[in-house]
């Protein structure tokens, strides 16, 4: 049980897709202009992660691996297609603003990766976990990039207005080079604050 | 529900996979191609995200790089430390022939002990430094200090300290890099066993060393003839150690009356004193 | 060749099996998905008409080839209410700062705007997007078609023109130009009765 | 003994007497012309947002370097040259807080962060007028009527395009002492041109991209007139918006356009092509930033690809 | 046929709705594969050739067989299919008879079947319901957007490669950062098409 | 681009001599008239001549004499150690010392003749007159000058009969006569033109003859109007010999960048000047060939400018090889202040001294001491990137790429950025605002590259 809170946290923060791996870069930057986005985005991710790591999991030894990549895209588009559907019946508002980037959650290299690195070789509870760890790290970086990018960029929360009227927010932020910007700086911010003793560091700058 | 709704679907992509394993089977097959098996090994070992983070094309870029020993077996970030143990293993650490040779910098002349013939200005190099009338020591054979042995390095195994070279051996891997890279030549790879060494590559008269370093080998004899392994010998001045025939005895260390032979336990403690 | 048939089959299987549960969402949310397709297909014109407002559609290829003019034409709608032609639906696509404005222009049969309603658009957030908002789009209502409204930048308005969204002229032009191309479609075509019948699409009319 | 020593170093033994901060006070020079004509035709207003955006480029600078433990080097005078030429890029009518933004974002994002002076891929300037420009469109664009005060206006390339209906083009006379709507900076041509000769003269800049950035917008705009080949107003698109003020001093911005005498050329080229295709298709009435900040994005690629042929190069083995 | 249609679509792609800098279509390769310029162009390249097939492939899957069968909810599974058995069945090829061609552009082909960019594009075809050619010119513009942002890329990283960078901020940050103001310099095409 | 021709419109004879250049160059100050105007004047005697047995390029010189012989002025002391090499000659009378190895002005330590001088300065019976260049072949004139130990004095001391014995496939139809003198300070040259006009044109003639050419050119740069004027008057018997102004920037007198300069043609990359049917002589060195023809004295003395504001009495001397420096400062005054540096050569390509007990030696053109202020290292920066070493580098090269991959050990890129071809001639250093070390790092690049190439064979 302890590996299963391990795996999770993991996925959380640890080696969250977004801060530390740096993947799935296409929906962070492109979703974030507001912190609902975010949000939606997030779950949605992280529903196909669990469920596909799931499946992936239990059918690891059924699959072989020279068709390992077709299988698992199917069993990953196939939750995508899922999300996909649910969403235009009943959240067609936030559909609209996801857009493509829903269908092309089945590419985000967080899931494939997860799908070979984790699932194809552990058990299902803990893929599951890795899955729910992993999406919801996820979710969390969307909401936080989200958040900053409306806050700065609109002045306002989750569509709630915060300054008032005579607050200019900065327009950028919400445009591409804002979210470029934001998502590194706050990267920057993150690897500053949570640093190695120098040696680390030395590392990797003579590379 | 219309039973259509499910039966076209299911055979609609249930045909499209058929038609396209079939393919993707007979192609392997067809179009297979020779290559070194650890690179599927290695490939296995990664992620297969394929988000090309590491820098190389995709996974199988990455993979056929670590085969090639043109990429560490921790390139993939996304893989972590597990991927990067089982690539590790699957590559094999180099068998170890033998004891661990360390490298060693044959000079101690440091500022206070050694006499500078002019005032340098220019780069940080000491082949750069070298080129202008072998460097400001006024010694011919000392250490510039300027590091290009301890930018060469690797592993980060060597350090400048008060104007003179230092290898920390537990980081040194032996890998003779530095050697190559000093203009001087004065770095030797030595068995880490030995303690004793003679640090002096001075091969001028001992009365010219005098003159200008206070620890440098001034070719008196005295090791030589301390030794009782007699594995020291005079050789254009300098007093050269037969690494086979020492024990470690440190007879001569005591003797020397330059200190230019010192116990390498003793230029550890020194070195540590002084990075602190 | 044993092998191909077998990873061919295993992936027939899988991919069955993903279909078969595709099959069965699809199942449960097409319903939904269409009527949350036509709710939003429909959204421009109950805004500027009203819920219980019945709508015919007319044959928008037939204005579009009437005249350039109405090239950015999409789609019109005869309003109904309480069985009597209230006025008309006109959906124009004018093209904005950053493209195609979805715009939806409805006229009562008065000769005023009903209102305006901007949908999907590309324009920028905070700049251009604002001329959805009712600061701008409330403008429109109540004024007259028989002139061609104008945009100002700043100073006091008369009764055809409209104060434009600061920082967005562009915007603000390319929502009047739609307008502007409702009132004249309206003048020249929907105000008289006989052309509209012509335009109605068969199973309403005839 | 240690002061008998005699220096010894590699050849050669004599350096020429320029500096970075000399190159950088030529600039600022330069410049001080355009700081008069500002002075006069927008007021005490327009000296006040250039002190602003000054002291905010040399604060952030030397606040950055103390952080980040580097030496301090605001002595180089080179974030006076970026806080000059930002104040130049805004409208008279910024207001304080819009300028420290700027400025600030200039120097920290643009040019600390990457390592700064000499690093930087982008002008600092631009890339914070740029900045500007998208997040406070309003505001960056409220132009006034010199000397009048806060009668707005519109600037000569607004009018060319038609986005400003109402405009009557001023007389190229004014467009030339700079009587007319637009950047502090920007509008008198003449003093700009009287700073330029000043580099020219003093060979901080050459005049490569310039000149061709120029002309190819004359030629260009000559050619794409409104009324088909051959119609258009060159002089009003070379005196108008920012062309002068960005030909000679930002695209010239050493860290940021190619060191090859052929890169040069290209990025004149490119800067010509890009404002004219901005000037007359794009959604903006001015492209000189935007062109300039592009060709930046693109200047190392230029570079790569245009290493002079060395002395003796052996033509093609054939 | 339309030409300036086409030639708006090619503009857009390239310029003013570039996949990196504003669509954010493609980025992991684009932050991944820019380290130098070579590599950068070689995925360039290839990403060209797979974008321009599947835009094709796809638009054949969707009006052959999805619509017809009214099946386009599974757009997505059986595009992405397409796609990758496509490029890895292509990539054999390539591997099989040119070992050169397979160095050159090969090996980028397994990473562009996780990419955003191939798969993004082919939505957007059948989005703006593109015909054939359209679809085709969208693919093979969209590619060469992303080429030439990759390249840009690449030589500006190549240079930063000697710049004291905050310790910090090496590696992504600042590779974002630095594609932040490159995409601001590409806002100055904005409303060159309408 | 290119080469620029123009019309020199000075007065008087000049009128006609087309100013001709190169693309590229600097102008440091030229600090020329510390000694412009200063005949040259012969040196005393030295008291201990040290003369190194390499001071070519090379193989080295195999001694002829050992500690405690006897030897007379002109007296070969070395024999050439192989084709490229030259004979040493004993530039005093007296007894032999030592012969040890002694720090030479390249700052190795080279085996030397030690000769302890008699004072009496005895010539050697041998040195005898050569004859009339008319009656002499070309193998013969060749042979006088190997024999004479001459090598190029224009700084690189490449063995001059070597220059004169291109390979058969290569034509050589033009001899051009180096009078350019464009490192800052020298004036040893200028000089020579003017007190010694006949004898450069006689070793110009005698170099044409040797080659078996028909056209020379003297090339001279446009601040030494007199001595174009001189020239132009000592040649105007000659159809042949042509004098020709060059406009004054440094590196003129660079032999790849004075051919383009007069010919227009380029010397290929890694080629010699005999590529394009070109030898380059400095006009010390057609003053040594006609020594040698005329009177049969070896190469054993040259003139050396010592100079520089830390010398109290700037001069041109007339020294014997083999003069140690100190002995040449004290005669000209000894330092004016506290030295900072002293410098063989020119301030732009000579190096710097750390002893003042090195001696005078075949490609010594000059002794520059510099004050303490002079020698401050400048402060280095960051490049700005403003293209002025670019701009400046006669060989067409990006010195700061170069450079910058110099720095970080990158040495393959520094190759394929054609560090190979950069000559060393410091325009890019000279220039650079930020004070960067260029050409140093480039050097460094140049030697680490040539290191590795001979490792990889
Ligand atoms: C990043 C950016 C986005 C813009 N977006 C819009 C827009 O959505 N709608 C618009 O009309 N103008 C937009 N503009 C402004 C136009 O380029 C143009 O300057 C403006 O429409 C002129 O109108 P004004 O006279 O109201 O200032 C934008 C400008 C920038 C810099
Ligand atoms: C940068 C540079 C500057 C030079 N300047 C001169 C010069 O001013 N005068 C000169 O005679 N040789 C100069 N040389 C040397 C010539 O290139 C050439 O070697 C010489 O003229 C050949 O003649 P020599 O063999 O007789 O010395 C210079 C070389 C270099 C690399
Ligand atoms: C290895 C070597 C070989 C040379 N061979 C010839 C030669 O065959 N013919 C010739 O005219 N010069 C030859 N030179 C002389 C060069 O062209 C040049 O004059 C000399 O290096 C001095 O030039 P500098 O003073 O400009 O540096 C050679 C030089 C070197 C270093
Ligand atoms: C000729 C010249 C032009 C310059 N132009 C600019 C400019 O346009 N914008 C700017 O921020 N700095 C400019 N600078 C200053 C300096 O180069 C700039 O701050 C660097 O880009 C910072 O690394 C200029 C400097 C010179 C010498
Ligand atoms: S370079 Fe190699 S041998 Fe030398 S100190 Fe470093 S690890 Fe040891
Ligand atoms: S050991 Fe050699 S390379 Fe290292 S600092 Fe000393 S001289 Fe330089
Ligand atoms: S790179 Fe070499 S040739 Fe070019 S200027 Fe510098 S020193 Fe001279
Ligand atoms: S001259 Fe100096 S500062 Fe200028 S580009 Fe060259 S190295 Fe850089
Ligand atoms: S998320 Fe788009 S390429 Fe990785």
């Amino acid at each position: 049980m302890k590996g299963v809170v391990k795996d999770f946290v993991n996925g959380l923060w640890n080696e969250n897709p977004t801060f530390r791996l740096v993947v799935g870069m296409c929906p962070t930057l492109a979703v974030t202009t507001n912190a609902t986005n975010g949000v939606a985005m997030g779950l949605a991710a992280a529903f196909v992660l669990v469920g596909s790591n799931a499946m992936i999991s239990a059918m690891r030894n059924f699959i072989s691996p020279k068709i390992r990549m077709p299988a698992f895209v199917v069993v990953i588009a196939s939750f995508v297609t899922i999300v996909g559907m649910v969403m235009k019946a009943f959240l067609p508002e936030l559909d609209r603003a996801l857009g493509i980037f829903i269908p092309l959650i089945v590419v985000n290299c967080i899931i494939m990766a997860r799908a070979e690195a984790f699932a194809s070789k552990q058990p299902v509870a803990n893929s599951i976990a890795d899955g729910l760890g992993m999406g919801l790290g996820f979710t969390l970086a969307l909401v936080i990039l989200g958040s900053i990018r409306e806050i700065l960029g609109n002045g306002s929360i989750f569509g709630i207005n915060l300054f008032g009227a005579s607050y200019e927010p900065a327009l950028l932020l919400i445009m591409p080079p804002g979210a470029f910007m934001a998502l590194g700086l706050l990267i920057g911010l993150i690897n500053y604050l949570t640093r190695k003793p120098k040696d680390n560091a030395e590392k990797e700058g003579s590379h | 529900m219309n039973i259509n709704d499910i039966l076209t679907p299911v055979i609609t992509l249930g045909g499209l996979g058929l038609i396209f394993g079939a393919i993707l089977a007979f192609a392997s097959t067809r179009f297979a191609v020779e290559k070194d098996p650890r690179v599927d090994e290695v490939r296995e070992a990664l992620p297969g995200a394929n988000c090309g983070a590491c820098g190389y094309p995709g996974c199988d870029g990455l993979a056929a790089a670590i085969v090639a020993g043109k990429a560490p077996v921790n390139a993939c970030t996304v893989g972590g430390a597990a991927s990067a143990e089982n690539i590790g293993a699957i590559m094999g650490v180099e068998a170890q022939a033998g004891e661990k040779q360390v490298a060693r910098v044959l000079c101690q002349g440091s500022l206070e002990v050694a006499a500078q013939k002019y005032k340098y200005v220019g780069i940080e190099s000491c082949a750069a430094a070298n080129a202008l009338g072998g460097g400001s020591k006024a010694c011919g054979y000392g250490c510039l200090g300027l590091g290009d042995c301890a930018k060469a390095c690797p592993f980060d195994a060597i350090d400048i300290v008060n104007g003179v070279a230092i290898v920390d051996e537990e980081k040194c891997t032996g890998c003779t890099v530095c050697v190559a890279a000093c203009p001087k030549g004065i770095i030797q790879m030595v068995p880490q066993s030995k303690r004793v060494v003679i640090l002096c590559a001075s091969l001028d008269k001992g009365k010219l060393v005098r003159g200008y370093c206070k620890v440098g080998c001034i070719a008196c004899n005295i090791c030589v003839r301390k030794c009782p392994e007699d594995a020291i010998v005079l050789e254009n001045n300098l007093a050269h150690i037969i690494y086979d025939k020492c024990t470690n005895c440190a007879e001569c260390v005591d003797k020397c009356p330059t200190s230019s032979i010192k116990n390498y336990n003793e230029v550890c403690t020194e070195q540590q004193a002084a990075a602190l | 060749m044993r092998d191909i048939l077998n990873l061919g089959f295993k992936l027939l299987l899988i991919t069955a099996v993903a279909a078969l549960a595709l099959g069965v969402v699809n199942a449960i949310t097409r319903e939904p998905i269409q009527a949350q397709v036509e709710k939003m297909d429909a959204q421009g014109r109950i805004a500027v008409f009203s819920e219980d407002t019945e709508f015919v559609e007319l044959d928008a290829d037939k204005i579009k080839a009437m005249s350039p003019d109405y090239a950015t034409v999409s789609q019109v709608f005869q309003a109904k209410e309480g069985g009597e032609v209230a006025g008309y639906a006109i959906k124009t696509m004018p093209s904005g700062y950053g493209g195609a404005i979805e715009l939806t222009v409805g006229i009562s049969t008065d000769g005023t705007l009903t209102g305006i309603y901007v949908g999907n658009n590309s324009e920028t957030p905070g700049l251009g997007a604002k001329a959805s908002e009712p600061e701008f789009k409330d403008q429109f209502k109540g004024k007259k078609v028989d002139t061609p409204l104008e945009v100002i930048k700043s100073g006091q308005g008369n009764d055809n023109q409209v104060q434009a969204i600061s920082g967005a002229t562009i915007t603000s032009r390319a929502v009047t130009d739609g307008v502007n191309t409702a009132t004249k479609l309206y003048n020249e075509v929907l105000s008289d009765d006989s052309s509209v019948q012509q335009l109605l699409v068969q199973e309403g009319g005839q | 003994m240690e002061n008998e020593q005699l220096v010894v170093s590699s050849s050669p033994h004599v350096r020429s007497e320029s500096s970075v901060s000399g190159i950088m006070l030529d600039v600022v020079i330069a410049l001080v012309p355009a700081v008069i004509a500002a002075a006069i035709f927008f007021g005490i207003r327009a000296l006040f947002i250039i002190g602003i955006s000054i002291a905010t480029a040399v604060l952030t600078e030397a606040l950055i370097q103390y952080l980040m433990k580097k030496p301090v080097t605001i002595n180089d005078w080179s974030a006076v040259v970026t806080g000059l030429l930002l104040a130049f890029n805004l409208p008279p009518t910024a207001p304080w807080w819009l300028v420290v933004i700027g400025s600030a974002f200039a120097i920290a994002i643009v040019k600390q962060l990457f390592g700064g002076l000499g690093y930087n891929f982008l002008n600092p300037a631009l890339a914070a007028r740029a900045f500007l420009l998208a997040s406070w469109p309003v505001r960056m664009t409220a132009w006034v009527q010199p000397g009048a005060d806060a009668v707005t206006t519109a600037t000569p390339l607004a009018i060319l395009k038609g986005t400003e209906a109402a405009g009557q083009l001023p007389s190229l006379m004014n467009m030339f002492v700079g009587n007319i709507g637009g950047t502090i900076g920007e509008t008198s041509a003449l003093a700009l041109l009287i700073g330029a000769a000043y580099l020219l003269y003093k060979r901080v800049i050459n005049w490569r991209i310039p000149f061709i950035y120029i002309a190819t917008v004359g030629v260009l705009t000559w050619i794409l007139g409104p009324d088909g080949a051959f119609t258009g107003q060159p002089l009003y698109h070379i005196l108008g918006g920012g062309l002068i003020l960005g030909a000679f001093f930002m695209a010239t911005d050493y860290v940021t356009s190619p060191v090859t005498p052929l890169g040069q050329i290209i990025m004149g080229l490119g800067c010509g092509i890009i404002t004219v295709v901005i000037r007359l298709y794009g959604g903006y009435p001015e492209g000189v930033s935007y062109s300039i900040l592009f060709m930046n994005v693109a200047a190392p690629l230029i570079e790569r690809y245009t290493v002079p042929k060395k002395f003796g190069e052996v033509k093609s083995r054939a | 046929m339309d030409a300036g249609r086409l030639f708006y679509i090619v503009v857009s792609g390239i310029l003013v709705n570039n996949f990196i800098m504003s669509r954010f279509l493609g980025i992991c390769p684009f932050l991944g594969v820019s380290k130098r310029v070579e590599t950068a162009l070689s995925m360039g390249i290839a990403v060209t050739f797979v974008m321009g097939m599947a835009s094709v492939v796809t638009y054949v899957v969707q009006y052959a067989l999805l619509e017809p069968l009214g099946l386009e909810y599974l757009q997505t599974i059986a595009y992405i299919l397409v796609i990758a058995t496509l490029v890895q069945f292509v990539e054999m090829v390539i591997q099989k008879t040119s070992p050169t061609l397979y160095q050159a552009l090969g090996i980028y082909l397994p990473l562009i079947t996780t990419n955003c960019a191939v798969l993004g594009v082919t939505l957007l075809n059948m989005q703006y319901q593109y015909n054939l050619l359209e679809s085709l010119v969208n693919g093979i513009a969209g590619a060469l957007g992303f080429t030439l942002a990759i390249v840009l890329f690449a030589a500006i990283r190549e240079q930063m490669d000697f710049a004291p960078i905050p310790e910090s901020m090496k590696g992504f940050p600042i590779a974002l950062v630095s594609a932040g103001l490159m995409s601001l310099a590409f806002l100055g095409f904005q409303g060159l098409v309408k | 681009m290119g080469r620029e021709v123009k019309r020199g419109k000075d007065d008087r004879g000049i009128m006609n001599v087309k100013t001709v250049t190169f693309k590229g160059g600097i102008h440091p100050k030229y600090n020329k008239e510390l000694t412009a105007a200063k005949p040259i004047r012969p040196a005393t005697l030295p008291q201990i001549a040290v003369i190194p047995l390499q001071q070519h390029v090379g193989a080295p010189c195999k001694p002829l004499v050992k500690a405690g012989d006897d030897v007379k002025v002109g007296q070969k002391i070395g024999e050439a150690g192989g084709f490229v090499s030259v004979p040493v000659h004993a530039s005093v009378s007296g007894k032999v010392t030592a012969v040890e190895p002694r720090l030479h002005p390249g700052g190795q330590q080279v085996m030397s003749v030690v000769i302890e001088s008699d004072g009496q300065d005895t010539v050697d019976e041998n040195v005898q007159s050569k004859g009339d260049i008319d009656k002499l072949s070309g193998k013969e004139i060749i042979d006088i000058i190997k024999e004479a130990g001459i090598a190029g004095l224009g700084g690189a001391a490449f063995p001059t009969h070597v220059k004169l014995s291109p390979p058969p496939d290569k034509k050589v139809d033009l001899v051009i006569i180096n009078g350019a003198e464009c490192e800052p300070y020298l004036t040893c040259d200028h000089r020579l033109m003017l007190e010694q006009t006949d004898d450069v044109v006689y070793g110009t003639r005698a170099i044409m003859k040797a080659l078996g050419v028909s056209k020379g050119i003297i090339a001279i740069e446009n601040n030494k109007p007199d001595a174009i004027a001189t020239m132009l008057e000592a040649t105007s018997s000659y159809a042949n010999i042509e004098v020709m102004a060059l406009k004054t920037k440094y590196p003129q007198g660079a032999e790849k960048q004075l051919i383009k300069a007069i010919t227009g043609k380029e010397v290929p990359s890694g080629g010699l000047p005999a590529d394009v049917g070109t030898v380059v002589d400095n006009v010390g060195t057609a003053v040594a060939i006609a020594m040698a023809i005329k009177t049969g004295m070896p190469l054993i003395e040259r003139a050396v400018t010592v100079t520089g504001r830390g010398i109290n009495e700037p001069a041109n001397l007339m020294v014997r090889i083999g003069t140690p420096f100190s002995e040449l400062i004290d005669e000209c005054g000894g330092f004016s202040d506290k030295p900072g540096k002293v410098i063989m050569g020119g301030p732009m390509m000579g190096i710097a001294q750390y002893s003042l007990d090195v001696p005078v030696i075949k490609g010594t053109s000059g002794i520059l001491v510099l004050t303490e202020e002079e020698a401050k290292p400048p402060q280095v920066q960051v490049c700005i990137r403003c293209a002025r070493c670019v701009e400046a580098c006669p060989a067409d090269l990006l010195p700061l790429y170069i450079s910058r991959y110099a720095l970080a050990g990158m040495y393959d890129k520094a190759e394929q950025y054609n560090a190979m071809d950069c000559i060393e001639c410091g325009c890019c250093s000279f220039e650079c605002p930020a004070k960067r070390p260029l050409v140093e790092s480039i050097r460094l690049a140049k030697r680490t590259i040539a290191a590795n190439r001979r490792k990889a064979g």
